[in-house]
């Protein structure tokens, strides 16, 4: 497997994971460069829709990433998000998105580390699943 | 709950027996008007009409094999305020299947409507049909000719026969109790009818049955809701608790043998799409013209998103696109559409098969779109049509569910 | 009266103090918010997670109406409200003048590190050889002498434990901008004279001071170090008591003659500590005592050269004070004893804490840190340090039960269920609500181990584990070991309460908290500065967001009355131009401070770019933007370039909130229009990185940017209308000091009572427990109230109906007591329908006249006062029908009133025999007093289990006989008493009704339910509505009367504006594409939308909305859009993205 | 209240004789410290809990018949580590002295063992072993105790620990008027 630096398209949550996020990266926790942040005001407000353009526009993995259960700034977007996410789950993997490019987590504002560890995983898995080449190629 | 009762057809014609029945509905006052197929003055063509006037009933056609649209798009614009007075719709297991979801979501409601579901040996697509239906010949008619269609001004039926559509009707039931099956000139009934599981109406308040008897005789009238019930009772259809062995055993029969085709069909449709390579090509022929979501009956949007501004990039991003890719197809985003609306609609599909018989390219959007909402629903415990009290499956969520999305954190 | 800009300060901003500023702040006031620490956030910024959802949550306390006003993110990373000072590291030092016009001096910890420039690089911690144990991860880990004090605060500047720092001054060298001064020179210039007699003494001293970076000099005796004193300036004396010639004392008066303000330290011995106590009657600051313990010795020199450096005496002039300056923490490691509590893998509920943290020793991972192995076993002790009359806390600490029950579920949880955990209690204290069954669901579902034993000692086992030798309750002796034991260390006053209750002019209670008044536990015990918070008492968060409600009510009704006024609030929708029509016209300002702390960041290039990409763009570069004067550079850019939308590429985006607020003001464009961009942190990741992938990320950033404000179409806010007028429901004591608390702010109240008379629930008590009569607080509110002109009060009324309307306003029907009805309009309700004693038929209750309730007694106490004979023996059992299921929660005030009632039955009558039975007595914080003194009364309690309860008959001739076991003695006993009170605790008057009008929920109890226990402790989900007094919870008078005060000031922050803002990001609907299927009212949580049939279409309630999206992701079409959040901008966004180089 | 049966329920304490030693333990929560802390709980017949819970409710028989105190080795674990700081040492020395004045000890092995020693002591000015046991045996009356010291005795003697020869310390009665004296005070309490 050629070597290349995935891109993952993160939905984070302004209130919790992007707190992480912005954790991460104040404490060093070096991740992987290889995220594009997009924060949203609530898991709950990412629409399907996102996460399928960001695949079929060559995102390698999307994740999807909030408060956790009961920690919601919005009382239960999460868990409406969660609810789409295994919709998506069951969807795209039938035309060969591999499940792992479709990562959801709760990762709360103290858990930067937390954050760091899922990207760098991420990262790890998508590389060995190889890159999804729609960037570049020609999508009907 | 359910109780049988029967109705007795005269001269071997079941079409014209179940009109008597209809009109029963009407002049009893039971039902201010009655939704049902009805046989078009031009084309032999069906489409569901309203009908109010009980002498209009003779041009009524619920067991023709065409199924031009989904009428529960029909009911659902009758219905999207409460009906002030009851009406009656006639309509298949899919159209019901349909309507279901579509009160659940707001677009229909189910309160003064008694559903007459008809059971369902299948249907032909809408090229398929028009073809069969015109060359079925006339036969001189049985019937008093007063009982048949008047058809007023259009002249086109000969009033001293059964008109061809309403043979090819009759000779389509006659050849599968005959066991000669449904293939006529090459042409069978659609895939979407051959893989449907659900041949008997959930949900009708009355079911009228042609499965597991001689439809040349009688046709069986079930009530299945207590407002159904009700509704026999005032047209004075005697009901009795017989036991339905040789309906029940029609029916798993047909089952079997559908669901046997269903899977095949999946195995088959899985294997074409399993990647996007595949994908694209089997959504090659596409041309983005969002019929497929028009004749859906569960993609209720006024305007599809795809429709609306937020597709229209901003010329300068097509550029953008196309020097990213090499070459750009147009338009744009077809792929994207399908798989949006498979997030959309598969929670409700009802397989109906319109989408296809709506697809003027021949891609095979039934298969797809019923393979994935098959998974999708099995995943949610939930399936489309069959309750009323069902939530659907993104209008709820609990607090701990699904924690495997989450990596079994919850 | 002159009016004037009301404003307060707020000391101490932990969870309390920040609700009090917020508070005051959205009431349009000014507050000035303190912490003495470098950072917000208190105890909190160290928990990571809260009972009863086990995670945080503390968000949910920024406003919701008027939200733009504030910071919109993680509370815990840090705060801005435009209508707040925040100053950290700074301490009040006198607090002068009269209530309502205070003077008040502010110092501010001395600090090497400008924050201005410091980047937060994190360069000097990586060069700084000093390692220190970190306090934030409770010791438990390491840090470095310069550090961020808290990892997740924002800004994350870095500071110097200056007692730690060996300023050797590496640091210095490698800061990238400067921004650290350790001031060695001022060191320097400090000179220090040192007199004693000894030349040993002076030369070890110079020594010392010289390493530490002072000048010294050195005096013989007396006479020379006058002589010296004449010709040099010194910062410092340290002064020997005994020398031959002149002594100590006699050098310090001539000193004190010549400079009276020079710092003076005494040098003793032992046998003349009591002269050196005499010196500071006259003047020196301190004395040091021979030998000298060096850290010690230079700590105080410190102290006193960082005086010096101190920014001194800014001087502020506000209405009121809000103390809300906290607790801390025992610390048994240091209690006297020997308990094991210092060995390791013993640790505090705190260091607990951090070990579950992320950010903590174990990165999350439950791990021992001895040896790192997973942790299996966690025993966790209560009541270390309370309850114990021997440490002189004869007091509950009130937190720790439910502290240890969440901690010990974490462990469950982190250890998938693993880890066995085990809680060793006295009494397990679930007094609050919701407490009870949180405890049950440990104990049944997750399998934590509740044992009544109080451990008296942790021995030491193999490797590191810890065996616990215990009692049972029953008697049982048994021996477990331990990997870990977890103390829930009681709390205490914070360190230097007592300094601070000096500058403020305060009294302190006996256990050394803030004194305040009974009833009013909002009042200190001077006039204009109120106790928030656990300042005020031992308090958990709810309590303390409640307390510190009642705290800001308490101010602003002072600032008030003493002429202060609200700001006068500003529209910044007004006055933004509406841009919808132009087309989109976008810059980019890029901060080049970037590029000059990470060399090989061409802006130049990122710029040129840019324009290749999308030549509309304009791209400028600003010298650091976020200063006055890269503000001021960027206007001038922005003007110059005629640009509508502007995307800034700097640091930390959270930073810029306010100056996005501001810039908004002078541009006239929405902040919807402007972005900020992290272009900073992105460049630090790793050292192996790739320069063009850095490039390529920060490009991406700024074009992501770009594409979400190229769709951005942020539109006018709207301001909806108010009734400013409050209706309260219920005239106990809670509705009246809710309703007079809203009237004196100038508020027309509705008061309704379904009674004859005002009064409710309290005129059933007489007395509190500390032997206040009841009817002199129900008199004097009733007497106010019906003198208050801006109260009307209905009495046998009752609401009927009520309709919301447009903006915040409300149409209710009453049905008065004329059999007619009324309609009321109003912007506000407030809930106080209050409860009452429940009914029991248990204990042959009704079956005899000496079975009586509690109440019953309580009104026998009351009326016969000394009049008949008191009874010779009275038995009680507490917990009638309360905390098991049916009633599955404790009514947290019939332990006290059993104890108050058994007290006085046993000074009527001293010979009396008292028995309680009981299952956990729940006398939290100061009420354990009495349970102490209960028992020190002779009055026996005799405990029960649900299982075994005691067995009650009744003879002829009525006389009752209890038999019940004594699980001490673990014999049958039995009882006769001549009177046999019951507690059956409280229950809610029926609030479904009134839930169904006006839409708020009710819990299962029948007790309303509060948006969010914790944050929002009396809001309804509902806008508008709130609740208080016993409709909430059961509670005390005192809390009663808290909870209102909170209650009214959440009604005062909607009341105090004449319209309301809604938010900038806010759902809409595009009519044309809805098609009504309402899934989007399903998903709102927040009732935010509804389907108007008159219309026909879906309308949103926009000060309800709270802008989450949920209602746009479950629309299929997109006819719903949140503002900034529409499709086109995010798919932008996602289009940017993957515009990867 | 007076139908209570001390064997049946419990009294308020406060009144007969326990009033001294009552009073100091009403602070008592009988949170169990003292018991899991007691060296000699394990051979008790009342925990020392229980003894305090016994005192509170007057139960003087049952205390007085109890071994419990008697086994008290005045470790002052208890007291040390009793969140109350009750004094529970010294109530266990008070009960000890309650019973012996009472005259509760007849038939029990600690405290004629205990008069064995302080005779002893008061004689010699310290303890002369072999007549101090010799004489607790005499008074114990039970054959089987002599007996069951014979393996210590023996260790003892073996190294060295026990002298059996009868020799003077010098100290001979010259404790005896501080006896007298504390019988003295003993006696005006």
């Amino acid at each position: 497997m050629a070597d290349y630096e995935p891109a993952i398209i993160a939905f984070v949550c302004n209130w919790c994971t992007y707190t992480a996020a912005d954790l991460a990266g104040t404490s060093r926790l070096v991740q992987p460069p290889n995220v594009r942040m997009i924060r949203m005001m609530c898991t709950g407000m990412v629409d399907p829709k996102y996460i399928i353009k960001a695949l079929l526009e060559g995102a390698d993995a999307v994740l999807v990433s909030g408060c956790h259960p009961g920690d919601c700034h919005y009382i239960n977007g999460n868990l409406k998000a969660r609810r789409r996410m295994k919709l998506l789950k069951e969807i795209l993997p039938k035309f060969g998105f591999d499940e792992r490019r479709l990562k959801m987590t709760w990762i709360g504002a103290s858990e930067g580390i937390d954050f760091a560890e899922t990207v760098r995983q991420m990262t790890a898995e998508v590389k060995a699943l190889g890159q999804n080449d729609l960037r570049t190629r020609m999508v009907l | 709950m359910s109780k049988t009762g029967k109705i007795t057809v005269k001269d071997r014609d079941p079409v014209s027996s179940l009109q008597d029945f209809l009109k029963l509905l009407l002049e009893k006052g039971t039902v201010e008007a009655v939704l049902v197929q009805q046989r078009l003055p031009v084309n032999n063509a069906v489409m569901p009409a309203l009908v109010t006037d009980p002498e209009k009933l003779g041009g009524a056609d619920p067991l023709a094999p065409a199924f031009p649209l989904n009428a529960a798009r029909m009911l659902s614009r009758l219905t999207r305020k409460p009906l002030d007075t009851p009406i009656a719709a006639v309509m298949r297991p899919c159209e019901i299947r349909a309507f279901v979801e579509l009160v659940k979501l707001k677009q229909g409601s189910a309160g003064n409507v008694i559903l007459i579901g008809v059971d369902c040996l299948g249907a032909y697509g809408n090229t398929d049909y028009a073809r069969i239906a015109a060359s079925s010949p006339a036969v001189p008619c049985s019937n008093p000719p007063e009982n048949r269609p008047a058809a007023e001004g259009s002249g086109h039926v000969d009033s001293g026969g059964t008109p061809p559509g309403v043979e090819s009707t009759l000779t389509f039931h006659r050849n599968i109790l005959s066991g000669k099956g449904t293939v006529v000139d090459g042409a069978d009934i659609s895939p979407a009818c051959k893989s449907c599981e659900h041949p008997v109406a959930l949900n009708a308040d009355i079911t009228i049955g042609l499965l597991g008897t001689n439809i040349e005789e009688s046709l069986l009238l079930i009530s299945n809701t207590e407002k159904g019930g009700v509704v026999l009772g005032e047209l004075g259809i005697k009901e009795d608790d017989e036991p339905l062995d040789s309906r029940q055993r029609a029916v798993e029969a047909l089952v079997s043998e559908r669901l046997a085709y269903r899977d095949r069909m999946f195995e088959r449709t899985s294997a074409a799409v399993s990647d996007i390579e595949k994908l694209m090509s089997y959504l090659g022929n596409c041309v983005n013209c969002y019929n497929c979501r028009v004749a859906c009956p569960v993609c209720y949007c006024r305007e599809c998103v795809f429709t609306t501004d937020v597709f229209d990039h901003e010329p300068a991003q097509y550029l953008r696109w196309a020097k990213r890719k090499g070459a750009l197809k147009m338009p744009t985003d077809t792929v994207f559409y399908h798989l949006t609306r498979m997030a959309h609609m598969s929670a409700a599909c009802i397989g109906c098969g319109q989408c296809s018989n709506a697809c003027p390219n021949g891609v095979p959007v039934m298969e797809l779109f019923r393979t994935v909402a098959h998974g999708v629903q099995r995943a949610f415990g939930y399936s489309a049509g069959a309750s009323f009290d069902e939530a659907p499956p993104l209008s709820v969520f609990h607090e701990k569910e699904f924690s495997e999305v989450t990596g079994g954190h919850d | 009266m002159e009016t004037k800009t009301g404003s307060a300060l707020v000391i101490g901003a932990g969870i309390s103090g920040i609700r009090s500023a917020l508070d005051l702040a959205e009431m349009n006031y000014r507050v000035f918010l303190i912490d003495k620490s470098p950072h917000i956030g208190g105890i909190l910024s160290q928990l990571d997670y809260q009972f009863p959802t086990d995670h945080c949550g503390m968000c949910k306390m920024l406003p919701t109406i008027g939200r733009d006003a504030s910071s919109q993110f993680c509370l815990r990373k840090g705060l801005f409200h435009e209508n707040i000072e925040v100053l950290p590291g700074t301490e009040m030092t006198a607090l002068e003048g009269e209530p309502g016009n205070f003077r008040v001096t502010l110092d501010s910890a001395p600090s090497f590190i400008d924050a201005q420039k410091c980047i937060g690089c994190g360069r000097c911690s990586a060069v700084c050889p000093v390692e220190v144990p970190d306090q934030f991860n409770g010791g438990l880990t390491k840090r470095k002498a310069v550090y961020l004090p808290v990892p997740h605060n924002i800004p994350n500047r870095f500071m110097i434990d200056i007692a730690a720092c060996t300023r050797c001054a590496e640091c210095e060298k490698v800061c990238p901008t400067g921004a650290i001064d350790l001031r060695t020179e001022a060191r320097r210039a400090f000179r220090i004279l040192v007199v004693d007699d000894e030349l040993v003494v002076r030369d070890s001293l110079k020594e010392w001071l010289v390493v530490e970076g002072f000048s010294v000099d050195m005096a013989a005796s007396g006479a020379e170090a006058i002589d010296l004193f004449s010709s040099n300036d010194y910062g410092l004396v340290l002064l020997d008591v005994k020398m031959p010639g002149m002594d100590g004392v006699e050098a310090l008066q001539i000193i004190r003659e010549i400079k009276p303000d020079l710092p003076v330290l005494m040098m003793t011995a032992y046998a003349t500590v009591e002269t050196a106590v005499q010196a500071m009657k006259i003047g020196a600051d301190d004395y040091l005592m021979k030998p000298f313990d060096i850290e010690a010795l230079v700590a105080k020199v410190v102290q006193q050269y960082e005086r010096t450096v101190t920014v001194k005496g800014r001087v502020i002039e506000v209405g009121a004070v809000i103390m809300a300056a906290g607790s801390d923490f025992c610390d048994p490691a240091r209690t006297p004893g020997a308990f094991g509590y210092n060995l390791p893998n013993v640790v505090t509920g705190l260091q607990f804490e951090r070990l579950l943290s992320g950010a903590g020793p174990g990165a999350g991972k439950l791990i021992r840190p001895s040896d790192g192995r997973p942790l299996r076993k966690i025993a966790f002790l209560q009541c270390i340090g309370s309850r114990d009359l021997k440490q002189k806390a004869d007091y509950c600490s009130s937190v720790c039960c439910m502290f240890s029950i969440k901690e010990a579920l974490l462990a469950k949880a982190k250890s998938g269920g693993e880890a066995d955990a085990a809680i060793f209690y006295m009494d397990m204290r679930t007094f609050g609500k919701d407490f009870q069954r949180y405890r049950d669901l440990a104990e049944k579902e997750s399998g934590v181990r509740f044992i009544r034993s109080r451990v008296h000692t942790i021995d030491p086992d193999a490797d590191g584990s810890l065996r616990l030798h215990y009692v049972d309750g029953e008697g049982g002796q048994h021996e477990e070991v331990f990997d870990m034991v977890v103390l829930a260390a009681g709390q205490r006053p914070n360190r230097g309460t007592r300094d601070l209750a000096q500058s403020a002019g305060i009294e302190l209670n006996p256990a050394g908290f803030c004194l305040t008044d009974e009833l009013f536990q909002n009042r200190s015990s001077r006039e204009g500065v109120f106790a928030g918070g656990s300042f005020a008492g031992l308090r958990d968060i709810s309590e303390s967001v409640i307390q510190a409600g009642s705290a800001s009510l308490g101010a602003s009704k002072l600032i008030r009355s003493k002429g202060g006024a609200p700001r006068a609030s500003e529209r910044t929708g007004a006055a933004l131009q509406d841009v919808s029509k132009e087309l989109p016209s976008l810059a980019v300002a890029l901060c080049a401070c970037a590029s000059s702390l990470r060399g090989g960041l061409d802006l130049e290039s990122f710029g040129k770019s840019l324009t290749l990409w999308d030549p509309s763009i304009r791209v400028f570069q600003i010298e650091r933007v976020c200063t006055l004067s890269g503000r001021k550079s960027l206007l001038e850019n922005m003007r110059e370039s005629g640009c509508n939308m502007i995307s800034i590429g700097a640091c930390m985006p959270c930073l810029y909130g306010k100056m996005l607020v501001e810039l908004a003001k002078e541009t006239g464009l929405s902040a919807g229009l402007m972005d900020v961009v992290d272009i900073y942190t992105p460049a630090f990741r790793g050292d192996r990185t790739d320069p063009r992938q850095i490039s390529g990320r920060i490009e991406s950033a700024l074009k992501m940017s770009i594409g979400r404000l190229k769709s951005a179409d942020p539109g006018p806010t709207r301001s909806l209308s108010i009734i400013r007028k409050a209706l309260v429901i219920g005239g106990g004591i809670s509705g009246m000091t809710a309703a007079l608390a809203i009237a004196d702010h100038g508020f027309h109240v509705d008061m309704i009572e379904k009674d004859v008379d005002p009064g409710g629930l309290v005129r059933s008590l007489y007395r509190t427990i500390e032997g206040t009569e009841t009817s002199g607080l129900i008199e004097k509110l009733i007497s106010d109230v019906r003198a208050n002109t801006n109260i009307s009060v209905h009495t046998e009324a009752e609401v009927v109906d009520s309709k919301p309307y447009e903006g915040l306003s409300f149409l209710t029907t009453i049905k008065t007591k004329d059999g007619g009805e009324k309609r009321l309009d109003h912007g506000v309700t407030i809930l106080a329908t209050g409860g009452k004693e429940a009914t029991t038929r248990e204990y042959c209750y009704g079956m005899s006249e000496s079975v009586i309730t509690l109440h019953e007694l309580e009104a026998h106490l009351g009326k016969s006062a000394g009049a008949a004979e008191p009874p010779g023996s009275v038995a009680m059992i507490q917990c009638v029908g309360s905390r098991e299921e049916g009633r599955n929660y404790c009514s947290r005030v019939c332990c006290s009133s059993a104890l108050k009632n058994a007290l006085r039955l046993k000074k009527e009558n001293p010979k009396a025999d008292l028995f309680i039975f009981y299952r956990d007595i729940m006398t939290y914080g100061f009420l354990e007093a009495y349970y102490t003194k209960a028992r020190q009364e002779g009055i026996i309690f005799i405990r029960y289990s649900p299982e075994a309860k005691p067995d009650v008959s009744i003879a002829d001739g009525g006389k009752v006989r209890i038999s019940a076991r004594d699980p001490i003695l673990g014999r049958d006993i039995v009882l006769e008493p001549d009177l046999l009170v019951l507690s059956t605790g409280v229950v809610p008057n029926d609030l479904n009704g009134l839930g169904q009008v006006f839409g708020f929920e009710v819990n299962e109890d029948g007790f309303f339910r509060e948006a969010e226990y914790k944050w929002q402790p009396v809001n309804s989900k509902k806008r508008g509505i709130f609740a208080c007094g016993l409709a909430h919870s059961p509670r005390s008078i005192s809390e009663a009367i808290a909870m209102a005060q909170a209650a009214a000031q959440r009604a005062l922050v909607m009341l105090n504006r004449e319209e309301i803002e809604a938010g900038a990001v806010v759902a809409r609907v595009r009519r044309s594409l809805c098609s009504l299927c309402e899934r989007c009212i399903a998903a709102c949580p927040y009732g935010a939308r509804s389907r108007s049939e008159e219309k026909d279409i879906i309308e949103i309630d926009e000060l309800a909305c709270q802008g989450c999206g949920a209602c746009a992701a479950v629309c299929p079409n997109s006819a719903s859009v949140v503002r900034g959040f529409s499709d086109r901008q995010v798919m932008a966004m996602v289009d940017a993205a993957l515009e990867l180089t | 209240m007076a139908q209570n049966q001390a064997s049946t329920g419990l009294e308020t304490p406060g009144r007969g004789l326990f009033a001294e030693i009552s009073k100091n333990l009403r602070a008592c929560m009988q949170c169990g410290t003292c018991t899991g802390s007691c060296g000699s709980a394990s051979k008790m017949d009342y925990t020392p809990r229980q003894v305090w819970r016994m005192v509170q409710a007057g139960m003087k028989e049952e205390i007085f018949k109890s071994r419990t105190f008697w086994l008290c080795s005045s470790c002052y674990y208890c007291t040390l580590r009793c969140p109350r700081g009750l004094p529970l040492t010294d109530t266990m020395a008070a009960l000890k002295r309650v019973a012996t004045a009472e005259g509760y000890f007849s038939d029990r092995k600690s405290p004629v063992f205990y008069k064995a020693f302080l005779d002893n002591v008061r004689k010699y000015g310290r303890v002369r072993e072999t007549e101090m046991m010799t004489r607790y045996f005499l008074a114990v009356k039970n054959p089987a105790v002599p007996l069951s010291f014979v393996p210590l005795g023996l260790k003892l003697m073996a190294k060295g620990k026990m002298d059996v020869r009868i020799s003077g310390f010098g100290g001979s009665g010259k404790l005896d008027r501080l006896y007298r004296k504390v019988m003295e005070l003993e006696a005006a309490k």
